[in-house]
C-alpha cells in the first residue's frame, strides 16, 4: 500500500514562534479569516508545559470539505517562522512539501537565509515584520504582518476579501481605538507588498 | 437556521452550557478543561446566564457541589480532566448510586505517572465502572451536540453523564461548527423537573443513606437496570436531536462498513484520522471500514458485536492502558461482546496515543495492513499490541 | 414513585426499592424500635415532676414528649435507657431501674 | 427574644427517635439542640459528613430527620451543602421555591478538623449562607476511637494508645474554632450542653440566622470513647467548661466574647478523672501529665481572655 502523507486538497501550514509572541494567535487568526471566506478550517497549537520564550508550534489545515484528520502536520505546504532566532534551534524546514514555501520574519534577503539552510531546496519568502510593525504600530507585534505574508504567499484565500475581513475584524476588536485599526491595516498591506520571494 | 461558526471544543462546550443556562456550576480549573469554567465565568460576569457559579477549592468539592445542587432540584454541570477526575473518584460512585443527574464535560487527559498534560483516555476509562453514562466526541461539533443531548439523557435516566472530548486535539483546536439557536436549545432541554428534591415544598427528601447488606445489593441491581434502560433513552434523545438539527447520532458510527473486509473500532478524535485512511485505502480499492464508538456507557454490546461481525478482522483501539496484561478496556469489552456470535472476526488490540502521542493517517495504514495479513493468513498472532511506541525489537 | 418506608423491608425486591435509595417522607426512623436496647429503664414519677423541662433537651433519643407545657411519660419504643435524664432531674422525678423484659 | 426553655421544648422535634446512635450519645443531643433553634416556619436541609451520626440517623429506609437530608461522603459535607445552597439561591430567584430554607451541616471532628477541613475552609471562604456544626467528640468514634487532630494530649486512643513508652496522644488538640474564625466569617462559636441549653440555643440561633457562613463547634461527649458512664453526660460537659478545657465563646463580626466564665476555675483533674481515656495520667509517676495539661489549659485560657477583652 502506498502511504499518502496529507489530507486530500488541504492546505497545511505550520507555525513556529516563541511562547508569548503571538504565533498561536496568528494561527487562530488565519483560521478565522479562512473560515470567513467559507473554508473549513483547523487551527491548533501543539501543547506542552512551555512558558514565555520557549519555541512553540501551531498548525492550520484549510480545506473545502470538512477536515477529518486530527493528527499534527508533518508535511506542510507552508511554514511560517515568526522568530528568526529559531532557525538555529528548530528544524523549521522539516517536511515542507515540494512546491511549498518557508515564510520567515527577517531583515535578511531570502538568499542570505538560504545560505543558512543548505539542505533546503524550496521557496523562501522573507518579510521584515518587526520593521513593518514598528513603522505602522510603533510596537513589535509581528503576527499581523506574518499573517498577511502567509496569506499572500499561500493564496489560501482571496487577498482582497482577506483585507476586507481583517478590516472588519480590527474595527470590531478595536472599536474604542480607531487609530489601531489604521495601523494594523497598514501593517497588513505593507507586508503583502514587501514580502520577498526567492 | 443553524449558526455557522468556528471555535475550539472548550468554547463549544461553554457555549452549550450558556445556551442550556444551568442552575449551578461547580468547577475547579485543570488543564486542558480550564477554559470551560473561564468562558463560563465571562458569561456570568456579563449577566448572560442565571447560573450560580461556585468557584470551589478542588475538583472534589466541584463534584460535591454538583451533587448537592442536583439533589436540591437544580440542573448542575461541571468540567474536568485527568487528576481532577481522579480526585472526584469516590464521589463519582456516590453521584451515580444516589441517581443524581449531573452533566460533566470531561476533557480527556492522561493520568499522572509521570505527569503529562496531553490527551489519552486513561482518566475517563478509569472511571468506567463508576456508574456514569459516558459519551465520546470526535469533533468539537460532536462535543457540543453530545453535551446538549447529555442533559436530557442524564435527567431521563437519573444517572450522571460524562461528555468526553480529546484534550487539546479538539478542546483547543479551532474548527468549523454549526451552533443551534439559543431558544431552540432551551426548548430542547426544557425545564428540569425532578419528582423529589431537597427543596420541595410538599415533602422532605433524604438522600444518601447507610445501605446495610440486606438492601445494598438490591440498590445496586436497580442501578444496573438504570444503565440498561439508558439505551433506549439515548436513542430517543438522538432522534429528537436529529429532528431539530438534521445531525444523526447512534451508539456508534459505521464508516464505509458496507462490504468492508477489515475494520477498526476507535473512540474520539482519532476516528477522523482513521476515516481519512479509510478514504484513501478505498480509493486504492481496499475494502476497509471503521466503527467510531460514541457511547461507552452503557456499552452497546449487541449492536456493536453485530457491526464488527461484518468484517473478517477488526482492530480495537485503546487510548488507555489497563495494565491487565490482556489489552485495554475497550478491547476487553468489545472482544467479549463477540463471544456469543458464531461467525466472528479476529479481534486484535492496539494501545495507541498515550500521553498525547500523535497517531497519523500512516499509522492507520499500518494497522489496516496488519489486518489484511491476519485475514490472509487466518491467524491473529499476538492480539495485544502497541502502535506508535519505540521498540528496540523493531529497530 | 409512591413507595413508603413502612413498605420496604429486608424481603423487598430490587424493583421495590426507592430510586437511588432516597426516602421522600419525614422521620421514618420512628418505625424502628430501639427501646429493646434498654438494660436500665427510666421511670417517670409524675407527682415529683415540676415540669421544669430540663430533662427534655438532654435526651439523645427525643424520647420525652411534651404537650401543653407538660412533660409526658417516656416514649419507651425509642428510649435506650442511657440515664442522662435521671441525672439532670433536680427533683428526683425519674427513677432508674433494671429493665424487665 | 429572651430564651425560654419551656417554649422551646414545645416545638416540633426535628430529630426523632429510632435512630441508632449509642445510648447516651452526645451527637444526638447536639443535633436536637441545634435544630431546635430553627424557627418552626422555616424549613431546613441537613447535610451530614460520614460519621456515627450519619450511619445511625439515615439507615435505609429510616431517616430520623423531619427535614430534608443529604449525605454524600466523609470529607465534603460543607461542599455538598454549598451546592444545595447555591441551588436554593438560583431556584428561589426563579420563583421555584415557596419556602424559606436554612442550611445546616453536621460533621464529627474527623470530618471537620481533619479529612473535611479543606472542603469546610472552601465553603467558609466562599461565604455560603449556611451553618457548619462540628459535633466534636475528640476522636474517630465511628471507626473505633482512633486519634484525631481534635483528640487532646495524653488521651488514650486506639491509634495513640498508652504504652510502656507512650503517654497516649503526643500532640495537643488543634484549635479549629480559631482556624475557622480566621476566615473572617460573620459568626463562629464554641458551645456544649450546660444548664438549660441557653448557651447552645442562642449560638445556634445566631449561627442559623446570621447571613453568610457560620460555624459552631459543639463539644459532644462520647461515653464509649471517653469511657465514662453514659448518664454522666451533663456533669462531664459542666466540668469541661468549669475547668476551661472547653471555653464557651463566640466571635461575631470579628469581636470575641466569652459567653461563660466559671465562678471558680476548677483544676483539670476534675474533668480528667471522670474519664477512662485519661486514667493513666493518675498513675504514680505520671503527675507531669496532669501538670502539663493544666499549664496548657491555663495558657490557652489566658490567650482567649485577651482576645475577648
Amino acid at each position: 500500500m502506498e502511504k499518502k502523507t496529507k489530507q486530500n486538497e488541504a492546505v497545511e501550514i505550520r507555525w513556529h514562534g516563541r511562547g508569548g509572541q503571538g504565533a498561536k494567535t496568528a494561527c487562530l487568526l488565519l483560521a478565522d479569516v479562512a473560515f470567513n471566506s467559507g473554508k473549513h478550517v483547523q487551527g491548533f497549537p501543539e501543547y506542552g508545559p512551555e512558558r514565555m520564550g520557549a519555541p512553540i508550534t501551531a498548525y492550520n489545515r484549510i480545506t473545502d470539505e470538512p477536515c477529518k484528520v486530527h493528527s499534527n502536520i508533518y508535511h506542510p505546504d507552508y511554514v511560517v517562522v515568526v522568530d528568526e532566532t529559531l532557525l538555529g534551534t528548530v528544524d523549521v524546514t522539516k517536511g515542507i512539501k515540494d512546491g511549498g514555501a518557508l515564510i520567515i520574519n527577517s531583515k535578511k534577503e531570502p538568499e542570505e537565509i538560504r545560505e543558512m539552510l543548505p539542505e533546503y531546496k524550496g521557496k523562501i519568502c522573507a518579510v521584515d515584520a518587526e520593521k513593518i510593525s514598528m513603522e505602522t504600530l510603533g510596537k513589535n507585534y509581528p503576527n499581523t504582518p506574518m499573517l498577511a505574508a502567509a496569506v499572500k504567499v499561500s493564496h489560501v484565500i482571496d487577498q482582497e476579501q482577506f483585507i476586507r475581513d481583517m478590516e472588519e475584524s480590527f474595527r470590531h476588536k478595536f472599536s474604542h481605538k480607531p487609530e489601531v485599526v489604521e495601523g494594523n491595516m497598514k501593517a497588513l498591506k505593507k507586508s503583502m507588498e514587501e514580502v520577498k520571494v526567492s | 437556521m443553524a449558526i455557522r461558526d468556528r471555535m475550539s471544543g472548550n468554547e463549544a462546550i461553554a457555549m452549550a452550557m450558556k445556551q442550556i443556562n444551568p442552575d449551578v456550576m461547580g468547577a475547579f480549573p485543570i488543564t486542558p478543561s480550564t477554559e470551560i469554567p473561564q468562558y463560563f465565568s465571562e458569561y456570568i460576569a456579563n449577566g448572560l446566564v442565571d447560573t450560580d457559579f461556585v468557584a470551589v477549592e478542588s475538583e472534589h468539592s466541584a463534584m460535591s457541589v454538583c451533587m448537592g445542587a442536583s439533589a436540591a432540584g437544580a440542573r448542575a454541570v461541571t468540567a474536568t480532566s485527568s487528576a481532577g477526575l481522579a480526585l472526584m473518584w469516590e464521589l463519582l460512585y456516590v453521584a451515580a448510586s444516589s441517581r443524581l443527574p449531573i452533566t460533566m464535560a470531561v476533557v480527556n487527559r492522561a493520568l499522572t505517572g509521570p505527569i503529562n498534560i496531553n490527551n489519552d483516555h486513561s482518566d475517563s476509562m478509569g472511571a468506567r465502572d463508576s456508574g456514569w453514562l459516558q459519551m465520546y466526541a470526535e469533533t468539537n461539533q460532536e462535543a457540543y451536540d453530545n453535551f446538549i443531548q447529555g442533559i436530557l439523557i442524564s435527567e431521563a435516566c437519573r444517572l450522571p453523564i460524562m461528555i468526553c472530548q480529546d484534550g487539546f486535539i479538539t478542546s483547543h483546536g479551532v474548527s468549523n461548527i454549526e451552533l443551534i439557536e439559543d431558544e431552540k436549545v432551551r426548548e430542547f432541554v426544557g425545564e428540569y423537573q425532578p419528582e423529589n428534591y431537597l427543596l420541595k415544598h410538599e415533602n422532605p427528601l433524604a438522600v444518601g443513606p447507610y445501605g446495610t447488606s440486606p438492601y445494598y445489593m438490591e440498590i445496586k441491581r436497580q442501578q444496573a437496570q438504570a444503565m440498561k434502560d439508558a439505551m433506549p433513552v439515548i436513542r430517543d434523545v438522538a432522534e429528537k436531536f436529529e429532528e431539530m438539527t438534521g445531525r444523526s447520532y447512534g451508539f456508534f458510527e459505521e464508516y464505509r462498513m458496507d462490504d468492508a473486509e477489515v475494520a477498526l473500532v476507535v473512540i474520539g478524535s482519532s476516528a477522523g484520522t482513521g476515516k481519512e485512511a479509510v478514504d484513501r485505502l478505498r480509493a486504492e480499492g481496499k475494502k476497509v471500514g471503521l466503527i467510531k464508538l460514541r457511547v461507552f456507557r452503557p456499552f452497546p454490546r449487541i449492536p456493536l458485536a453485530e457491526a464488527m461481525c461484518k468484517v473478517k478482522a477488526v482492530a480495537i483501539m485503546d487510548k488507555a492502558e489497563s495494565f491487565s496484561n490482556s489489552g485495554g478496556p475497550l478491547f476487553n469489552e468489545a472482544r467479549n461482546s463477540l463471544y456469543d456470535l458464531e461467525d466472528k472476526p479476529y479481534a486484535v488490540n492496539y494501545i495507541y496515543g498515550l500521553g498525547g502521542r500523535d497517531i497519523t493517517v500512516e499509522d492507520f495504514y499500518d494497522i489496516y495492513q496488519d489486518l489484511f495479513v491476519i485475514y490472509d493468513n487466518d491467524d491473529p498472532g499476538d492480539v495485544y499490541r502497541y502502535i506508535g511506541v519505540r521498540d528496540s525489537r523493531f529497530l | 414513585m409512591k413507595r413508603r418506608a413502612q413498605d420496604i423491608n429486608e424481603h423487598s425486591t430490587w424493583q421495590d426499592m426507592t430510586v437511588g435509595a432516597e426516602i421522600f417522607e419525614p422521620a421514618t426512623s420512628l418505625l424502628v424500635n430501639t427501646g429493646d436496647w434498654r438494660i436500665m429503664k427510666p421511670v417517670f414519677k409524675e407527682d415529683k415532676c415540676k415540669h421544669c423541662m430540663l430533662c427534655i433537651p438532654y435526651c439523645p433519643d427525643s424520647s420525652i414528649p411534651v404537650k401543653d407545657g407538660k412533660r409526658l411519660d417516656f416514649d419507651y419504643m425509642h428510649c435506650k435507657g442511657c440515664g442522662i435524664c435521671v441525672k439532670v432531674c433536680p427533683f428526683g422525678a425519674i427513677d432508674f431501674v433494671k429493665e424487665v423484659k | 427574644m429572651a430564651y425560654n426553655l419551656k417554649k422551646e421544648v414545645e416545638k416540633k422535634e426535628r430529630l426523632v427517635g429510632g435512630h441508632r446512635l449509642c445510648a447516651g450519645c452526645g451527637a444526638g443531643v447536639a443535633v436536637r439542640g441545634v435544630l431546635r433553634a430553627l424557627e418552626p416556619e422555616d424549613k431546613a436541609v441537613v447535610a451530614n459528613a460520614t460519621s456515627c451520626l450519619e450511619v445511625s440517623t439515615f439507615m435505609y429506609p429510616y431517616t430520623a430527620y423531619e427535614d430534608s437530608y443529604i449525605h454524600t461522603a466523609f470529607e465534603n459535607a460543607a461542599a455538598t451543602l454549598s451546592g444545595v445552597e447555591a441551588a436554593y439561591k438560583v431556584m428561589k430567584k426563579k420563583g421555584k421555591i415557596p419556602d424559606t430554607f436554612k442550611f445546616i451541616a453536621f460533621g464529627g471532628d474527623g470530618g471537620t478538623y481533619d479529612i473535611g477541613l479543606q472542603s469546610l475552609s472552601g465553603a467558609m471562604e466562599r461565604g455560603h449562607d449556611l451553618v457548619y456544626v462540628c459535633y466534636d467528640n475528640e476522636a474517630y468514634m465511628n471507626t473505633g476511637i482512633q486519634r484525631s487532630s481534635s483528640t487532646p494530649r495524653f488521651a488514650d486512643a486506639t491509634t495513640s494508645p498508652v504504652g510502656s513508652v507512650s503517654p497516649g496522644k503526643i500532640q495537643n488538640k488543634k484549635n479549629l474554632t480559631e482556624i475557622i474564625a480566621a476566615h473572617n466569617i460573620p459568626y463562629a462559636a464554641q458551645t456544649t450542653f450546660i444548664g438549660n441549653f441557653k448557651d447552645l440555643h442562642e449560638k445556634a440561633h445566631k449561627a442559623i440566622y446570621t447571613k453568610g457562613a457560620s460555624f459552631l463547634n459543639v463539644l459532644s461527649p462520647c461515653p464509649r470513647g471517653w469511657r465514662y458512664e453514659a448518664e454522666d453526660l451533663a456533669e462531664i460537659c459542666q466540668l469541661a467548661v468549669d475547668t476551661c478545657v472547653w471555653p464557651l465563646y463566640e466571635i461575631e463580626d470579628g469581636k470575641w466574647r466569652l459567653t461563660y466564665e466559671p465562678k471558680r476555675k476548677k483544676p483539670v483533674e476534675e474533668f480528667l478523672a471522670k474519664q477512662g481515656r485519661f486514667k493513666h495520667m493518675f498513675e504514680p509517676g505520671n503527675e507531669w501529665m496532669i501538670e502539663n495539661t493544666q499549664e496548657y489549659v491555663d495558657k490557652e485560657w489566658e490567650k482567649l481572655l485577651k482576645k475577648c477583652k
